[in-house]
């Protein structure tokens, strides 16, 4: 398996029936394919609706209905469409039980950077600084390090915030980590994995949970 | 009422340094033909209130990549690079906005409000400058309102008293910029007589809307959606 | 899904002390059904929430008579002389609010705002013990958050998922309760399956709603509209 | 003609085709009886609606469509339903050309008293401030004196304000008062009463316009 498939298959498992969920944009959209079959979840999409639905085949496309990363998506019966002040009324009114989101750096703290690069990347937050405030849970979903092999999970953030001490879970390929008071618990580590690889991949302090599980995947 | 016009029409209150707002979600929802209207036209110096630039030859986008736009503020610029190089090269002035927190602003600007307090952005760079307020105890930013003097916007259906109808999520920034600018246009699909919407559907009262335009056809659907593919 | 539920389930959230929200304007948009519900259950001590407290034998009305409110959160109390001797008497609590203030506090407590900024009140008692705020050079009253453990609404339509639809001026105070309550309960003419409302035409996502009552059969139409004659 | 009518006709040429406006319960709701013909004027309901037309027959009354005095009312084609935020989004927002309310008291600031009289009267503001902070002008439309005889139009309001400095127009049955920086300017004298009649029933100082007319009723 892939690692972003192994992130999105576990990431699945964080969701219940019944839960309000944004889907940020990357490996979180893919999460929309491991859900059970029949599982009522509401995806919501910032733009502006709830009740997201799968990509329609080509040529069935309307012209009106993107996805928050402006692909173009169909809405679900049951759906409702409203506008950007709703919608974020939603996200930020804590109407949202869940938003999974990639991310550049998390820290200890639960603290979140996934928006710009000084100098280099400037794409803007988006909805990203409200759906993270929002949230009544918020799921970092990325590949545990950066291409370049560095670590991603900090003892503090060197990139610009997106926002402060709001991150409740990180999953990545190796690893689920639950940012609490005392710190980052490291709670499962995935097949083929060891502690110590994890600890390894991660600048920031991990305390073994004394429920350490293998991460299902 | 006399609300129909024409895009020259329009055009006449958009000049070098107007402030326009223009609604749409990567081009979805955007006054496609307004804009064309624009470029031709060729004005200058535009602040350009909206949630993103689309991308670098549609939308929005089109008004950057022709440098019609002095300043931004917008939530997002990640899907047209010619933006962010304006920006890197100086040569645009850009504002980038919490999108939540962008659309409280604009609706503020419309109600008559003075600001609204959100805890969205607090720890991070779009707090600074800003003033930081306890409310109940916890803490939040203040953040003030957004006006216009234009807002170009689209909607799938209007009638002649300037009562719109929105279609799926082309919605988005629509309705709240039809309230918080000083003239306000329409670009629509449909054009249909007074009561052909019925007053339990309208979404935006037509007393916001100053006129109106008939959107010239378009059919750009597959493009857009692939463009943020 | 099965938000369809009984008053007397709805009726196990409504205790002695409950906060509530409830809809209507002089009773039109009241959810009657669970408002006699609570009469017949007798809890004692709610704060309510709500534009007004109508006349004195009808909707919200009918709480005030029975002693059952403590306090209320209203913008006027005019139509019902009950409400008036009660807080004259000392026996109610009565905080007056205007109602486009009331209307802000609520929806932001339903969007997660801190407060807003209004310049209603100014100059006047409304603005007494109240944080005043200068933005834009302007002056303005800092107006917090309203939320309820309980809101009780009143929708025309529901479908199976809680999508509502309002009719006429009787959706005035809904929309915005649905948002900023812990538990929140429509009560409905029309019950219909999901499907049946388009996403278009929904005004309040079933994500807000708890759970759904039917209405029961009430014909005083006439009656609410003479009592305000 | 009785004062009411008198009052409401001459505040009826304030409006023109085009004008959004709200008119108080009361003298104010008689307004709507005496605009010309065909002039359009959009009629605002703070309860929720715009298009406001005239009462049903009997029997006729459709439940849910009241005015903001509870009244059955009509809604025209062409109007608009909406929430209570909206319409006062509308007022707030600069979006109503013209409130029409009535007073117990007004005076040479443009200060407005007609909510409450403390240890007597407490009927709420309902959408009274709203109205007059947000409407671009402010009418009060009411008889000259109250029922004792005694003045209304004073030096400076005794009873608990409604809105500070934001009356712009006082038209009674005797006369058609203008509140401006240098105080206020009586501008027309119904016909029947001289500048010296008006003057006694009134506290306030009056500034007789240079362009004092007969009222026009």
């Amino acid at each position: 398996m892939k690692p972003k498939e192994i992130i999105a298959r576990r990431v699945a498992r964080e969701l219940r029936a019944g839960n309000v969920v944004n889907l940020g944009i990357g490996i979180p959209t893919l999460v929309a394919n491991y859900l059970p079959e029949n599982m009522d979840v509401e995806l919501h999409s910032e733009n502006g609706f709830i009740g997201l639905g799968p990509v329609p085949q080509e040529g069935h496309e309307d012209a009106d209905v993107i996805n928050a990363g402006g692909q173009h998506v169909t809405i679900n019966t049951g759906g409702a469409f409203f506008d950007s002040a709703m919608s974020f009324a939603i996200i930020r009114g804590g109407h949202l039980d869940i938003t999974v989101l990639g991310a550049l750096e998390v820290d200890e703290q639960g603290n979140l950077a996934n928006w710009m690069v000084p100098g280099k990347l400037v794409p803007g937050m988006g909805g990203a600084m409200d759906l993270t405030v929002g949230a009544r849970k918020v799921i970092v979903a990325m590949e545990h390090n950066a291409k370049n092999g560095s670590a991603k999970i900090l003892k503090k953030c060197r990139l610009p915030l997106t926002a402060r001490k709001e991150v409740d879970l990180i999953i990545t390929e190796k690893a689920v980590i639950e940012v609490t008071e005392e710190g980052l618990v490291l709670k499962e580590v995935a097949p083929g994995f060891t502690v110590e690889d994890v600890r390894n991949a991660t600048e920031a302090e991990l305390i073994v949970s004394s429920e350490l599980k293998e991460m299902a995947v | 009422m006399g609300k129909l016009t024409t895009i020259d029409w329009v055009l006449n209150r958009v000049h070098d340094e107007t402030v326009l707002m223009i609604g749409g979600f990567l081009g979805v929802g955007t006054p496609d033909s307004l804009i064309d209207g624009i470029v031709k036209k060729g004005v200058k110096n535009l602040t350009i209130i909206a949630n993103d630039t689309c991308y670098p030859g549609m939308g929005i986008g089109k008004l950057v990549v022709n440098k019609q736009v002095k300043k931004l503020i917008v939530s997002h610029i990640g899907t047209n690079s010619e933006t962010g190089r304006q920006m890197t090269a100086g040569e645009i002035e850009v504002e980038l906005a919490p999108q939540g927190t962008l659309a409280e602003r604009i609706r503020a600007g419309g109600a008559g409000l003075g600001g609204v307090l959100t805890p969205t952005g607090l720890g991070t760079v779009v707090a600074e400058g800003k003033k930081t307020i306890i409310a109940n105890g916890k803490e939040f930013l203040l953040e003030l309102p957004l006006r216009a003097q234009v807002a170009l916007i689209k909607a799938y259906k209007a009638d002649t008293r300037g009562n719109l109808l929105f279609r799926s999520s082309s919605r988005n920034f629509n309705p709240l910029m039809a309230a918080a600018a000083d003239y306000v246009v329409a670009e629509v699909e449909h054009f249909v007589p007074e009561g052909d919407i019925s007053p339990n559907e309208v979404m935006t009262p037509g007393i916001f809307v100053d006129n109106i335009i008939l959107q010239e056809v378009y059919d750009n659907a597959v493009e857009v959606g692939k463009g943020g593919a």
